[in-house]
Formats: structure tokens, C-alpha cells, sequence
């Protein structure tokens, strides 16, 4: 690589892997780079849901990409659909001599091609307060219907403070993921869409059960009669929410909500928080009534992770970069997780069990925090998700659909009252069809 | 006395009970407007000085001693929430300085030279406004980019400069037009160039219309989200509209006291130069017709 | 035209041919006073408008750099949009309300301001920081009070005023978003007509109210028929520029509500920002930009027509 | 029947802290029909007292009567009085015509009513064909006109003017001079009129109220103010070049009073000066009562210096021992900066007080 | 040594399309040292002239030298001009002392020096304890005084004013020509003044220029214009009150001529009427040379209008058969309303020509 430094030469990378901590961790890791290896970088903070997105509008339509972004990889489907990513197996395979096997099966690249360099897994579930469960006397549910009990009964005591049920009702990510999810814990695909032959899985077709749909719909209506203003609540906010303690149950990932918790404890010297961290609970979503856990359709984690631009104008530095990142030792690798953590699973099999990962101070003070990311790997994963087969339909089709955002649209005009359930229902139904046309079209 | 007599004040009251009335109506509209109009300004100086928890937890309305606090103006020495504002007080300076200097001299031209077309020339830049902005950010990036001044302090200057000029330009104009000629024919008497008489006789006189328009070009830059997230991506180049945003987004707990403090702090600037300001700013906006 | 003896005073500047050019001296420079201006206005309108004009002849999807002409079917499609209409009823809803309460409100401000004797110059300044201060903060206060949890405003509504349940979220609920959206704006903006209007007010010389008592009239026929025709010009050009600010208006809406609940806070900007980053069609986008700005503009001429704020009545004070 | 009685009428502004008596312990009365012209210097308080009369201001003490009608207190738009500003105030935004009628139409008369008026007002006033435009494409002597035409047809009871022509040029004054005369005749109510102007005031009023600093000097018809002037103030003020004035000594010669001005005597045929012999005494006399004598030992020495020929008259100017004097004399005088002997007509010679500048004779 | 030559000039504006000719083939020259005054009405080309000699206008055609200088394409800048306006055209934002200083800062004197001049200027002017003022601080007359002193400090070749006394009233016109032309006299230049007042044309210029619609109509030291107007509009212009006209017609009769006007005869010992006989003329008149006659029967019959007494004169106006006639009879005229009989003297009749104005005798 020529070692002229800054201007085109540059890897630019966006990435909203950005909070406090991570901040002055990328400082760091900039600048030790540049010394090592003579390669500028140009890190920039990609933002919340939208702003990243528009950024890479304006750089992509601008002709000039950045040379790597971070993002699950449904985000980049259209990106990568119209082959402005580079393959980064190479990068891959020397992570894993490191790190350990990628341990997802979830849709990085078609064949032997693999686009994205992972990072962590989002493990979908539910979290509640357990010292609040305590002080009323509530049990574990076990379905919705007793997510919807608990909530009311939190609601309507006097002695909380706290909200029953934190629902994402912002028409953005997670109101759609929390909608997703719920489907498939209802036993149907969540996407809206499954393989027309399940056995040779080679077309999919459209699969929205009124039944199901409206049922879900309607529990997360019921839901928001328990929960703060929903349509206030996106991911940034409702980890907010959680840490100032405005409600008792919701739906996330990993152990996010513990870990940040945890974290502003720390920085705060908190104990209050401390105990919140401490009482946060994180186990399987629970299913409608009926449906087993076996029937449950939710298929892998969603990764999480750095994708490479072809068109970039200095992609081999970016792929350096990466492998500088993770492949060095496992202790730098470590360090990202540290940043933020609770927040991933690693995607890499060796990391969560290392000395250097369980050894992070912040498990240290909180042993709790690491419990629950082993936890969500070893019994979640392991027992709730990939029960159904023909669940599983990673396909250029189904990423295409990943990014509708017209679920969360949906689920919008249900808890604000916009349409009923039916009209929702009919709504997103159009939408889905019209949407599985246009990927069809595209990916056919 | 006889038919001739007026018929008295409104509502059949007399002169002087009308007079009482219209007096009563006029305290009674200040203390709305005090309350509505100085309100939320009250409400987030109040938040700003009450401990944090506080906030959070109860509604409160006023600091007292219990709950007062200083701490949350810490957040103002938070290096990035500094380089924010920094940015936006250097934005904010330029945009005026560009906004000031240009529509000067445009609005000189337009007043005293003779040239085609330029009764239709504020017209026509007006239109630039109907114009909603939500999907020029990928035009303006690529024409920043390719002018050089992407991600730099003076591209947002000029981006900023150029949305104020129409109005800058067309009070410029319209205020220049009232001062008399005269004034600039006795300087050339006197043996002063057109840019001299300009510069000494003109542009003093225009004060209220230059306040007039810094103010308007403040009330931009000061308030800009749009161009600064498209032209100033990277954080030590915003400003603090943006700014706020992002660190509201990269904090995952930022209290709503913090926030409210800085918001305080951004508030002064506005303050104290409408407070200073308002007479000149006010014979300034004198200006008639478009 | 040499002149023999006046030369050697002064030393020649450069020469510049200017009697020969086909255009007058003072032409170019009034061309030069104005050059910035036009500079500037390319870069920031003229180049935008075609450039957005052109990329509305194209599917593009926002993340792929590939441009597919369609010629005008991003138009049908706008059309076609199930949401444009409701959009752009909302839209003009929330420009006439809120307009409307900002002409109100703010000629009142000014009316009252003008004539008020003690805190004149402080109460004024207050007022005028409304205006002055970032929007982001009067987002960040209006979220903050009309918060369920906490929320000063919130806690009226509800237990004062029945207006809402207790848990409610009134920038969440169907009726009270928009309401509450014009009310925001206007507390912002309706500064911005008390400025102009009380700036008006100010020249009014006394005169003409003392000949007009002398003539007998009431404070109402004063209003009527010596404030309101003196600030009637003004006026037309504010309501204008306030129309055409507030059908833009995108900001606010997006930090308080995000076109929600549902689509009640959608207008067509929220609409066309949607359509670039939720629906990624960034062609479609530019389409439904350029139909506002074709819908303002044909208003606008409709409304130059109709009340002609430049034809005012000239005064000399 | 009205008449305007102004009583012991005082009127005190506060300034930032200290008061400022612009109308002191003034007392008039303006008949029915009797047109009385106040005057004064700038800031003198005209303006105040006929704001006081009109309502606008509030007085401190004293009263206002119209007729036999207390109206201290009452509210400007129940005194059915007619203003006439300097500013002329005529509403932009109305044509000349709605201008005329807006009194009338704020006092509720039909359109019929309203436009027969007006025509007939613009009738006296010679402005018939201006009634469709708009102020601002008049002339100001035809805005004034269009004011005074605002005035008239409200058929008022008090007819008031502050210096409603100091903006115009003196041929507009001439000419504008006796159209008012003529308004407030067919009118015929109490005139008072605001000048600063002592040629207006002579030319127009029944009486001329002359005020200084906020005291009414002397009320009186306009040849008495110029001929007896009853203060040395009014005698510079009124007449124009001013009278000029002289120190001299009064002396008693054979019983009759002698003028000792410098070296020159000058005899005085006079009653009244018998307390006055010895006393210092303030010496006033006209231009117009001066004499030039080619011959430089008759009289006061006197170098010329300028001449202004006016055409019917010239103003001359001298450089003498006593300073700058000058002199009306001859349409065809022409001095050449000659020297000559100025000779003071004896007879119209006025003596005031040195202090108090009262007339003694 | 310069002198100001005007040759052919005329100006042409275009508005809208058609063309005004503000200045219309106008030749003057002004001596060095010689004060001339431009004189006409309002809109007849005065300032137009003015601004083409100062530069600020160019003129459609024509020439302007200063001396033997052709400055009729130089810059105004560069012609080395001092002009007054009547806008005073103080800078506002300047004090006093800025205001008087600037020009020669421009020129590059010396902090020193401009300080200097200014305080020789403001003493020669009376306005030394002004200097530290601001312009809005300052009365009309001393505001003109300033602008005075702007002028006198550069020692202009050329000196221009444009009314600058329009704006002030009678006293204060009166207080401040001798003020002009002390300043004129001591620069010694040429000087050209423009003014709508017949007066101040009158009083202050070696000689005056009467302009009419663009034209020059006559060019002659004040008495000449006053006493020897060489065409109507000149007599009707200069004087106050102006000269009136009536219908006459001439009669030849014994070898002299006579003069008719309605029933009435005038022997008029004139030379120059000899080819005029049985033409209608226009007949002029000053009111200074009307005699009233206590006689109804004698000269004209007439009914008293109105007196406007001026304290040294009176202005009466009369009804007759002509219509309105004004006369300036004594201090102690009063006509009360009745008959008298005017009486012409025809010794002061001037005859015109009814076409063209141009005086016949
Ligand atoms: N509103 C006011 N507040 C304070 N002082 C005032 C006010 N109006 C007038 N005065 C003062 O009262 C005095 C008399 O003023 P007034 O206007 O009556 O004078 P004037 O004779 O009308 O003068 P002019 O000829 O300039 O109009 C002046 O000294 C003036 O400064
Ligand atoms: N800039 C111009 N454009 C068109 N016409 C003009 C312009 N300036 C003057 N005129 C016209 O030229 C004629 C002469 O105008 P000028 O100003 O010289 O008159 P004036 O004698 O100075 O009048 P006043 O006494 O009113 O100042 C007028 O009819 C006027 O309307
Ligand atoms: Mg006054
Ligand atoms: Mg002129």
C-alpha cells in the first residue's frame, strides 16, 4: 500500500458502533494503525436508524462509497444485490484461526461467498424486572397472555412506579423486530413469507395468516395500554427507559438493556442502578397459548457485522483493517465486545468462553451481565430458535423483505388507533404483497 | 348636546371607560404573553438548575434549595458538547459576516445602479424558498464535494449564507432605497470613489437593515440541522443541532436536566441580542413591499 | 473624449474599453454587485431544483448508484401514492392552522408590545428568543412536558383538563397530535410575524390616530381603518413567507412525532423524507419534492393575483 | 354659541427626572368667529397649549371651556373640534375623497350625505377634479387643502391649526393664506391658530397672542402688536428685518424726557418716562425708521456693507459703533460700501425695561 | 482663474418610453467671482442644469468648462466642485467636526491640517461650539451652516447650491444669506445657486437667471429683473406680490400711444410701441404702483375684500371688474368692506406681448 496517507488513500469507514465507550476505543485503534501500517482512517459515526442510511445515500449516489460500514446484513441486501460488496472470505477465515468458526448459519452471502465480516448476533427475548416481580408476587410467563396479566397487574399497582410492558411502537426497527418475533412465537413464519415446497426450497410465497397476524396485533395493542407513549419507543430509547426503571417487562436482545444498565451504574457509581442491572431478567420470548417452543418459528440470530465496498477507493486497506481488528489477538477482539457490552453475542465460537472475555471488569462487577450472555447462547439459542426446519428461509428474497419497513408501520396504526386490526391486517398485507412482487422482480 | 354629538366609543361605551377597558385588556394580554411567551423559556432555565433526579422523578417548578444544582452545567465542559457549540458560534459569525457583506453590496447595486431586470431579481430569488429542502442533500453533497468545501466550516458558511440571501438581499435593497442620494452625491462632491462614498456613507447608514439581516442569518445558522448533517458529517466539525442529536443517540443516557442545560446555554446568545438589539432590529424590518 | 489638461492630474488606471462594449458601464457593474448573490443562489436553489427535477425522471433506489430512466412515472406513481393525498390534506392543514395562528397570536404580540410601558425592551427580547433559538430545543422542551412520565403539560391535560388519560401520551394520540404540533410551531413562529408587524406598527406616526380622534373614532375604527390598512402590506408578504415555511416545515414534525401516530402528523415533506430512507426510492422522492414545489408555487401566483402584497399603498411617513 | 376660554392653563412635562413647564399660567379667550393666532419661537409651548385646547394632552391645572361646557376632561373625540397639523396626516391608504369623509362616516352619515358634503367643501377649495387621487400624488399645498376640506365639512365647533404651512414655500403661503381665511369665516366658529411665523400671524388674525417661554406676552390685533408692542420680545419678533435694539440712558432735560444713546441725543415727546430719569434703558427702532444721509457727519457714521434689493425695498447693511445695522431703504438704494450717516426717526423709538424687557414708552 | 461655462446645454430625460426635456439648448456664464442665481418654478430645470455642471447628470448635449477646462465628461469627483443641497446631506452617523473634515480626508490632508481648517471655518461661521455635535442634534439653520463649512474647507474651484434654504423658515432664510454670501465672497469663486424663491434670487445674486420650462428667459442683475422684465413670466415671477395682468389693447392717437384697458385710457410717453397700434396687448402691474382713492368714482371701482396687514405695509385685495386685485397700500390701511377706486400708474405699466409673452414696453 502507498503510504501517502489521508485524501483517496484513506479507508473510510461509517460505523455506528459509536457510544461513550467506544468512542475513545476507536481513537485508540486509529492511531495505532496508522503507526503500524501507514493507512489512514477516516472513522465516522454513523448514527441511529436513518441517519446511517442517509449517509450512505449521499456517498453512495455521490459515487463515492465509503470502503466499509458496519450494519446486520439486511440492511446491505440492496447494496449488495447490485454487487457494490467485496467478498471478504480471506479476512474471515484468518478471524476464525484466531477467534475461533463463525457460529451462525444466517444468510452472509450466497455459495461460498461471504460479505460480511460478523461481529455479534442478536439474540431476540424477553426482560423483566424480577424485583418487581418479587414485590407483586408474579410468576414467569409462560405465554402472552401472562405477559399481558403481569403488565396489567404492574400497571395498576400502586406500590410501582414502573409501566407493565415497554412496547416499540416508533414505525422504525425495533417495533418491526418485536413484531417479527412475536409472529414466529406464534408459530408462523415472520417474515410474512415460507417456501412454497419445503422440501426443495426453492420458491417462496406469501404466508400471513389473518388468525395469527390479528391475534399478534391485538396482543400488542392490549400491550400498549400498559406501556409509556409506544410510539416514543425505538431501540436508542427504550434502552433509556429501561435505565431509568419506566417499565417492568419488554422485548430485546441479548442482555443490551443489562448491559447499559450496568455500565451507567458504573460510570455513576450507582447502586440503585446497580440493583436494576442486577433484577434485570432475560429469558425466551414467550409463546401464544398454544404453541410449543418447538413450534416456535424463530429461525438464527440476526448478524451483525462490517461490510466491504468494492467500489471503494481503498478497499484492501479496509480489509487490512478488519483483519488488524480482530485477527491480531483475542484480546483486542475482546475489547469490542467490552465496549458495549451485553449488547452482542460473538459471533466467533471461541470468544465467549475466553479467559480474556469472561475476565472484562465489567463482568467483574457484575457477574450477573455475563450470565445472561451465556444465557441467551446456551439456552435460547440452543433451545428456541431453529426448532422448525422450514423455518429457516435465508434467501435474497427474504433480506430483501428484512428491510420493509411496513411491519413497523403497521404495528404503528394499530396502537395509535390509526385502523383497526383489520384494516392493519388488510394493509400490511398489500404492502407485503407488493413488496414480495417488487423483490421477485429483483431477485428472480 | 345635539345630533351632531359622536356616537361614542366601542360597545356603546364612553371615550374614557372604552379607554379603561382597552387598559385592562392590555395588562391582561401581557400576563398571557409572559406566561406563554417566557414559559418554556422559564421551564428549561428551571430544569437546567434542578438536580437531575429530580427531573426525572416529579414535576417540580422551581429549583429550590434541595433540588437546586450546578452540576448538570457540566455537561457544557464535555469536550465534544464544547466543540458543538464552538462550531455553531464560528458558523453562526460567518454566515453573518457572508450574509452581511454580500447583501450589501447586492442590495447597493440593486438600489442605485441601473441594470436589466432587477425589479424581478428578489422576486425570483424568492422562489428559491418554496423550494422544500428534505431531498437536496444529495445534490448539495455533490456539489460541495466537487467546489472543495465539503466538511469544512466555510461550506457550511456558504450554504447557510445562501438560503438567508434572498431576504437579505430584498431588505438591503428596500432600506438602501430610503437613504438619500444625496448623501453619497456629497461624498463624490467631496472627491470620494463609489466604493469610498459606499464605504463611508452607506454602509454606516445601514445599520438597522445590517442587524436585520444578521439577525435573520443568525436565527439560521443558529437553528441549521439539515445542511450541517449533510455538509459537516464528521463530529468535530458540527454544530449543535446535530450535534445534540447525536450525542443524544450515542449516550444511551443522557438526562433530560443535561440536555436542558445546554439548551440554556444556547439560549443566552438569542437573548441577549434580541435584547440588544430590538430598536435596530426593528427599523430594520421597517421596510416595505416586495 | 482626451482631455488635454485634466490628464496629468490624476495617474490612468488600466484601461478598460468600456465605451466599446456593447453593454452600458453601469449595466456590468450592476451585474458585478449582484454576481455573488447569483452564485450563491445557483448553488444553493437553481442546482438543487434541476438536479432534483432530473433524478424525478429516474427510479433510483437510494442505495444504488444506477439511475433508470422512467420518464414521468414517478409522477402516476406519486399520484398513485396511498398516502399522498392524505399527506398533502395534512399538509395544508397544518399550514393554514398554523399560519393562521401565527397572524392571530403574533399581531396581537405585536399589538400589545407596542403599547406596553414597563419591561417593553425585556418582555420584547423574550419574545423574540422564540424565534431565535434552535428548533431541536423547543423539540427537546415540548417532549419533555407533554412526556407521560413527568410531563408538566402532560399532567394538566390530563388531570386539570380531562383532555387525556393520565397515561396518555398526547403527542402519541390521534387527536391531540397535530393539534399539538400546529400549537408548538406557532409558539416558535409566531414571532416571526410580531416582528415584522410590530416593526410596521413603530412607524405609524400618532398623527394620523390624533386626526382620526379629532374626527370622533373609537379605538376600533382606529384599528380598522389606520393600523390595519398600514400593516396590511406587510402582512400579505408575512402570511406568504409563513405558508410556504410551514408546508416545509419538517424538522419540528419529525423530532416530535415522526409523521405520527399512523400517518396523522405525515405532510408531504415527512412523506418524501420517508421515501427516501424507509422506501429507499429516492427517485419517487424527488418527485413528490417537486410537485410541492410546483403546488407552492402555483398557490403563490394565485395568491400574488388575488391580493398582490407588492401593490401596497407607498406611504411616506 | 361657543367661545374657547382658556383659564390659568399650566402645563408641566417630567423629562427623565426633572419637569419642564411648556405652558405657564396661560389665560385666553377666543370669541365665536374670532380667528386669534398664537405665536412664539420654537419649543415656546404653541403646540402644547393647542393640544391641551384640542384634548390630546391632559393640562396640570387650569381649565378649558368651550361655550359654556367644562371640557378639561373630556375625551378628544366628544369635543367636536376640527386640527389642522404641520404634518399633514392625511391617511395614505384612502383617496382624497374617502379622506374628506372619513369624520363623516365615523359620525354614522349616510354615502348621499357624506358625498354631497364633499363635493361642496372641494367646491371652496378648488380641489373638485383631485378627489379620486391619492395623497401622495399631491402637491403639499393641495394636501393642505384636502386636510382643511377634512375639517370643513365636519362643520366643527373649535376650529384649531399648528402651523399647518411651515412646510410649504412662501408663494404657497401667499396663496393658501387667504383660503383658510375663507374656511374659517364660512365655518364661523373660535379659531386658534399655531404659527411661528410673525408674518402669517400679522396677515391672518383678529388678535395675535404672542408667547414666549410659556407666557402669553401680549394678546392684541396685529398692528397694535406692531406698533405698541408691549415687550421687547414682542417687538423683535414681530416685523420683519426685526426691530433693532440699542443700550441708552434716559435723561431729564426741562421737564421733557431726553434719549442718551452713545454720544447722540435724541428728544422724546413722551408721557410716562417722568419715574424714568437716569435709569438704563433698553432702546428699540425698526429698520423701517431709519434714515441714511449720504452725508456720513449727519447722524451715526455708518460704513455700507451689503445690499438686498427686494425690488419695492432694499435691506441695507452698515457697519457702525454699535454693531450691524440695518436699514430699509430705497428700491434704487445702492450703498457701494460708501460711508454715510444714519438718522433715527425719534418719534417711533420704543423704550423697554432693561430687566424685564416691559415697554416703558 | 475660472469661470463657469454653460454652452447649448439641454437634457433629455426618457420615462416610460416618451422623452422630457428638463433643459432645453440653455447658454450661461458665470464670471469667476460672480454670484448668479438660477431661478424658476418648481420642475423647470433647475437642479437638472445644476447637476449636469456638478456631474452628477450627463448632459444630452451641449458643453460645461470650467476656465479653459472641458469638464463636461470628467467625473464629478474629479471636478473639484462644492455643491449644497437642499436635503442637507449631512452624514448622520458623522459629528460636526467629521462631516467638515471628510472631504479633505479623502484628499489626503493631514489629521493636523484638516482640524485646522475645520476650526478656521466653523469661527467664520459661527459654529464653533457645534463641532463635537451630531447632525440630528443640530436645528435646520445649523445644519446649513455645517454643510457650509463642508464646502468653504475644500476651497472649492466651483460652487454650487441647489435651494438649500428651502426647508428653513422666513427668519432663519433671512439670518443665513449673509452667511452664504460672506462664505461665497471669501472663497471667490464662481457661484451658481439655484432657488425657487424670487426673494432670495433677489437679495443675494450679482445676477439672476430666470428659467422657465427648460428655457432661460431673461439673465440680468436683480434690479433689472425687477424693474425691466423682458417677458412676462418674469414679471410674474419676480416680486411679491406677484404683477398682475389684465387685457389691453393700443391705440394710436396724436403720434403717441395709448393704452386701453376695458373702458379705461392710459397715455403711455413710450417709445417702441410704434408698430403695435390697435393690437391687444397684455397689460402688467405690480400692486406697488395701484393708488387706492377714497373716490369710488375715481380709476377703477372697487369693493374692500380682505386687508393682511405686514406691520410696514399693507396687502389688500379688492373686487372689480378684472376680478381680484391685490394692492399694497400704508401700515394703516383698513379697508372695512368699502368702495374705493383704483387708480393705475401708468408710468409703471409694462406691456407684453399676448402670444409670446416677450415684453413690447
Ligand atoms: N411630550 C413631551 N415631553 C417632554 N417635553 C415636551 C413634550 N412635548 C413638548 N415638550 C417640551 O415642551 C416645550 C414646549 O413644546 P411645544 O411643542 O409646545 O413647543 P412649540 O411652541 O410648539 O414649538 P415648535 O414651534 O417647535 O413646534 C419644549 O421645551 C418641549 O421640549
Ligand atoms: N431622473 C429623472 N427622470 C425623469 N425625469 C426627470 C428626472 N429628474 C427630473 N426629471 C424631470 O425633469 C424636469 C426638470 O426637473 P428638475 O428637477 O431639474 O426641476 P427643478 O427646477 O429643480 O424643480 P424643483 O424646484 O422642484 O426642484 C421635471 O419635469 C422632472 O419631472
Ligand atoms: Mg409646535
Ligand atoms: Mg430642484
Amino acid at each position: 500500500l502507498g503510504g501517502s496517507g489521508g485524501g483517496d488513500d484513506e479507508v473510510h469507514f461509517i460505523t455506528d458502533y459509536y457510544n461513550d465507550s467506544w468512542e475513545p476505543l476507536w481513537g485508540d485503534l486509529e492511531s495505532e494503525f496508522e503507526d503500524e501500517t501507514d493507512t489512514s482512517l477516516n472513522i465516522e459515526e454513523g448514527g441511529m436508524s436513518g441517519t446511517q442510511e442517509g449517509r450512505l445515500a449521499q456517498l453512495i449516489q455521490a459515487g463515492e462509497p465509503p470502503d466499509a460500514n458496519t450494519s446486520t446484513f439486511d440492511q446491505v441486501a440492496d447494496i449488495w444485490e447490485t454487487g457494490q460488496l467485496e467478498t471478504v472470505n480471506d479476512v474471515v477465515s484468518s478471524i476464525e484461526e484466531v477467534n475461533g468458526e463463525i457460529n451462525t448459519e444466517a444468510f452472509l452471502g450466497e455459495g461460498d461467498d461471504i460479505y460480511q465480516i460478523p461481529h455479534g448476533l442478536y439474540v431476540s427475548n424477553f426482560q423483566y424486572r424480577a424485583d418487581i416481580y418479587e414485590q407483586l408476587g408474579l410468576d414467569e410467563p409462560e405465554t402472552f397472555q401472562d405477559v399481558l396479566d403481569n403488565a396489567q397487574v404492574i400497571d395498576e399497582s400502586d406500590e410501582v412506579d414502573a409501566r407493565g410492558y415497554g412496547l416499540a411502537g416508533m414505525p422504525t426497527g425495533k417495533s418491526q423486530d418485536e413484531f417479527l418475533v412475536l409472529l414466529s412465537s406464534a408459530g408462523v413464519s415472520g417474515i410474512g413469507l415460507r417456501w412454497s415446497d419445503p422440501d426443495a426450497r426453492e420458491e417462496l410465497e406469501v404466508y400471513f395468516p389473518e388468525e395469527e397476524v390479528t391475534m399478534v396485533l391485538q396482543y400488542m395493542k392490549d400491550l400498549a395500554e400498559y406501556s409509556p407513549d409506544p410510539t416514543s419507543i425505538g431501540w436508542a430509547e427504550s434502552l433509556s427507559q429501561w435505565v431509568q426503571g419506566q417499565y417492568a417487562q419488554c422485548y430485546h436482545l441479548n442482555a443490551w438493556p443489562v448491559g447499559v444498565t450496568a455500565l451507567t451504574a458504573e460510570a455513576q457509581d450507582n447502586d440503585a442502578l446497580r440493583g436494576l442491572a442486577e433484577a434485570t431478567q432475560v429469558r425466551a420470548y414467550p409463546t401464544w397459548g398454544e404453541i410449543d417452543k418447538d413450534d416456535n418459528w424463530l429461525s438464527a440470530p440476526a448478524p451483525d457485522g462490517y461490510h466491504v465496498f468494492s467500489n471503494g477507493t481503498n478497499t484492501a486497506g479496509a480489509k487490512e483493517w478488519f483483519e488488524w481488528l480482530y485477527a491480531d489477538s483475542m484480546e483486542r477482539t475482546v475489547s469490542f465486545y467490552e465496549a458495549d457490552p451485553g449488547r452482542f453475542l460473538p459471533t466467533y465460537s471461541d470468544v465467549l468462553g475466553s479467559d480474556a472475555f469472561q475476565n472484562q471488569d465489567i463482568f467483574q462487577a457484575h457477574p450477573h451481565l455475563l450470565e445472561k450472555l451465556e444465557y441467551c447462547q446456551n439456552e435460547i439459542w440452543g433451545n428456541h430458535y431453529g426448532s422448525v426446519d422450514e423455518a429457516n428461509i435465508s434467501s435474497p428474497e427474504s433480506l430483501y423483505m428484512q428491510r420493509q419497513w411496513f411491519y413497523g408501520e403497521m404495528v404503528n396504526r394499530v396502537v395509535t388507533e390509526s385502523m383497526t386490526i383489520q384494516e392493519a391486517y388488510e394493509w400490511g398485507r398489500g404492502e407485503l404483497e407488493d413488496a414480495f412482487a417488487a423483490a421477485q422482480e429483483q431477485f428472480g | 348636546m345635539s345630533q351632531s354629538e359622536p356616537p361614542g366609543g366601542v360597545f356603546g361605551l364612553s371615550y374614557d371607560d372604552e379607554t379603561r377597558v382597552i387598559e385592562l385588556l392590555k395588562l391582561l394580554s401581557t400576563a398571557i404573553i409572559v406566561l406563554v411567551g417566557a414559559w418554556p423559556i422559564y421551564w428549561l432555565t428551571q430544569l437546567a438548575f434542578t438536580d437531575y433526579e429530580t427531573v426525572e422523578d416529579a414535576i417540580t417548578y422551581f429549583p429550590t434549595p434541595g433540588i437546586f444544582t450546578l452540576d448538570n452545567f457540566t455537561v457544557l465542559t464535555d469536550p465534544e458538547m464544547y466543540t458543538y457549540m464552538f462550531n455553531t458560534v464560528v458558523v453562526a459569525i460567518g454566515t453573518i459576516v457572508t450574509v452581511v457583506i454580500v447583501s450589501l453590496i447586492a442590495g447597493y447595486g440593486l438600489a442605485r445602479l441601473e441594470f436589466p431586470h432587477k425589479e424581478n431579481f428578489a422576486r425570483i430569488l424568492l422562489v428559491g424558498y418554496l423550494f422544500s429542502p428534505i431531498v437536496i442533500g444529495i445534490p448539495l453533497y455533490q456539489i460541495w464535494r466537487s467546489i472543495g468545501l465539503l466538511g469544512t466550516r466555510v461550506g457550511l458558511i456558504i450554504a447557510l449564507s445562501a438560503i438567508s440571501m434572498p431576504f437579505a438581499v430584498w431588505l438591503m435593497w428596500k432600506y438602501i432605497m430610503t437613504i438619500p442620494e444625496a448623501h453619497e452625491e456629497a461624498a463624490w462632491v467631496d472627491g470620494a470613489s463609489r466604493w469610498r462614498s459606499f464605504r463611508d456613507v452607506v454602509v454606516p447608514q445601514c445599520r438597522p437593515a445590517i442587524i436585520a439581516a444578521a439577525l435573520f442569518a443568525f436565527a439560521l445558522a443558529w437553528n441549521d440541522f439539515t445542511f450541517a448533517q449533510i455538509l459537516l458529517p464528521s463530529t468535530d466539525t458540527t454544530t449543535f443541532a446535530p450535534g445534540i442529536l447525536r450525542a443524544m443517540g450515542q449516550a444511551q443516557f443522557l438526562p433530560d436536566a443535561y440536555l436542558m442545560a445546554v439548551s440554556l446555554a444556547m439560549t443566552l446568545p438569542p437573548l441577549l441580542f434580541a435584547y440588544f438589539m430590538q430598536s435596530y432590529l426593528l427599523k430594520g424590518f421597517q421596510v416595505r413591499a416586495l | 473624449m482626451a482631455s488635454e489638461t485634466g490628464e496629468s492630474i490624476r495617474p490612468r488606471r488600466t484601461y478598460i474599453p468600456w465605451d466599446e462594449l456593447p453593454v452600458e458601464r453601469e449595466t456590468v457593474a450592476g451585474f458585478g454587485t449582484v454576481l455573488p448573490v447569483v452564485v450563491l443562489y445557483t448553488l444553493i436553489a437553481v442546482f438543487p431544483i434541476v438536479f432534483a427535477f432530473w433524478a424525478s425522471l429516474h427510479d433510483i433506489h437510494t442505495l444504488n448508484p444506477e439511475w433508470e430512466w422512467v420518464g414521468l412515472a414517478n409522477y402516476a406513481e406519486v399520484l398513485n401514492i396511498s398516502t399522498f393525498w392524505g399527506s398533502l390534506w395534512r399538509g395544508v392543514v397544518y399550514m393554514v392552522g398554523s399560519t393562521l395562528i401565527q397572524l392571530a397570536v403574533g399581531l396581537w404580540m405585536a399589538l400589545v408590545l407596542n403599547r406596553i410601558t414597563r419591561g417593553q425592551k425585556l418582555l420584547t427580547a423574550v419574545v423574540f428568543t422564540a424565534y431565535l433559538i434552535p428548533t431541536i430545543i423547543v423539540s427537546l422542551v415540548a417532549l419533555r412536558v407533554f412526556d407521560p412520565l413527568g410531563g408538566v403539560f402532560q399532567m394538566y391535560g390530563a388531570e386539570w383538563f380531562g383532555l387525556w388519560g393520565a397515561q396518555e401520551a398526547p403527542l402519541g394520540s390521534r387527536d391531540w397530535a397535530m393539534r399539538l404540533l400546529i400549537l408548538v410551531g406557532s409558539w416558535k413562529f409566531a414571532v416571526f410575524v410580531t416582528i415584522f408587524t410590530l416593526a410596521q406598527l413603530r412607524a405609524i406616526p400618532d398623527r394620523f390616530y390624533e386626526a382620526a380622534k379629532v374626527c370622533g373614532a373609537n379605538r376600533w375604527q382606529m384599528f380598522r381603518d389606520i393600523t390595519l390598512p398600514r400593516l396590511m402590506g406587510i402582512v400579505l408578504v408575512v402570511v406568504l413567507l409563513r405558508s410556504v415555511f410551514m408546508f416545509n416545515k419538517f424538522d419540528i414534525i419529525w423530532q416530535l412525532t415522526q409523521g405520527g401516530p399512523g400517518n396523522a402528523t405525515t405532510t408531504l415533506p415527512v412523506l418524501a423524507y420517508k421515501t427516501v430512507y424507509t422506501d429507499q426510492a429516492y427517485g419517487l422522492a424527488n418527485a413528490i419534492s417537486i410537485v410541492m414545489f410546483l403546488f407552492l408555487l402555483a398557490s403563490a401566483i394565485v395568491y400574488f393575483k388575488l391580493f398582490n402584497p407588492s401593490e401596497e399603498v407607498e406611504t411616506t411617513t | 354659541m361657543t367661545a374657547i376660554e382658556i383659564r390659568n392653563l399650566t402645563k408641566v412635562y417630567e423629562e427623565s427626572g426633572n419637569d419642564i413647564v411648556a405652558v405657564d399660567d396661560v389665560d385666553l379667550t377666543i370669541e365665536d368667529g374670532e380667528f386669534v393666532t398664537l405665536v412664539g419661537p420654537s419649543g415656546c409651548g404653541k403646540t402644547t397649549t393647542l393640544r391641551c385646547v384640542a384634548g390630546l394632552n391632559k393640562p396640570t391645572s387650569g381649565t378649558i371651556r368651550f361655550g359654556d361646557r367644562d371640557v378639561t376632561d373630556t375625551p378628544v373625540q366628544e369635543r367636536n373640534i376640527a386640527l389642522l397639523f404641520q404634518d399633514i396626516a392625511l391617511y395614505p391608504h384612502m383617496s382624497v375623497q374617502e379622506n374628506m369623509a372619513y369624520g363623516l362616516k365615523i359620525t354614522g352619515f349616510s354615502r348621499e350625505e357624506r358625498m354631497a358634503r364633499v363635493r361642496e367643501a372641494a367646491k371652496l377649495l378648488q380641489i373638485t377634479d383631485q378627489l379620486e387621487k391619492m395623497p401622495a400624488d399631491l402637491s403639499g399645498g393641495q394636501q393642505q387643502r384636502v386636510a382643511l376640506g377634512r375639517s370643513l365639512v365636519r362643520d366643527p365647533e373649535v376650529f384649531l391649526f399648528d402651523e399647518p404651512m411651515s412646510d410649504l414655500d412662501a408663494k404657497l403661503k401667499a396663496e393658501l393664506r387667504p383660503v383658510v381665511e375663507k374656511v374659517t369665516d364660512e365655518i364661523g366658529c373660535p379659531t386658534l391658530y399655531v404659527t411661528h411665523d410673525q408674518e402669517e400671524a400679522m396677515t391672518m388674525s383678529d388678535r395675535v397672542a404672542v408667547i414666549n417661554d410659556g407666557e402669553l406676552e401680549q394678546v392684541a390685533p396685529p398692528k397694535e402688536v406692531y406698533d405698541e408692542p408691549s415687550s421687547q420680545f414682542v417687538s423683535q419678533f414681530i416685523g420683519q428685518p426685526s426691530t433693532q435694539f440699542f443700550e441708552g440712558t434716559v435723561r431729564a432735560v426741562n421737564g421733557t424726557a431726553e434719549l442718551v444713546v452713545g454720544n447722540y441725543e435724541y428728544d422724546l415727546a413722551r408721557e410716562g418716562l417722568e419715574g424714568w430719569a437716569g435709569d438704563d434703558v433698553r432702546v428699540g427702532l425698526r429698520p423701517q425708521y431709519i434714515t441714511v444721509s449720504d452725508d456720513p457727519e449727519t447722524g451715526i457714521p455708518a460704513t455700507h456693507l451689503l445690499d438686498e434689493p427686494l425690488g419695492d425695498a432694499t435691506h441695507s447693511f452698515f457697519e457702525t459703533e454699535f454693531g450691524e445695522i440695518v436699514v430699509v431703504t430705497d428700491p434704487d438704494f445702492e450703498g457701494g460700501g460708501e460711508e454715510y450717516g444714519l438718522v433715527f426717526q425719534s418719534e417711533s423709538i420704543q423704550l423697554f425695561d432693561d430687566d424685564s424687557g416691559v415697554r416703558i414708552a
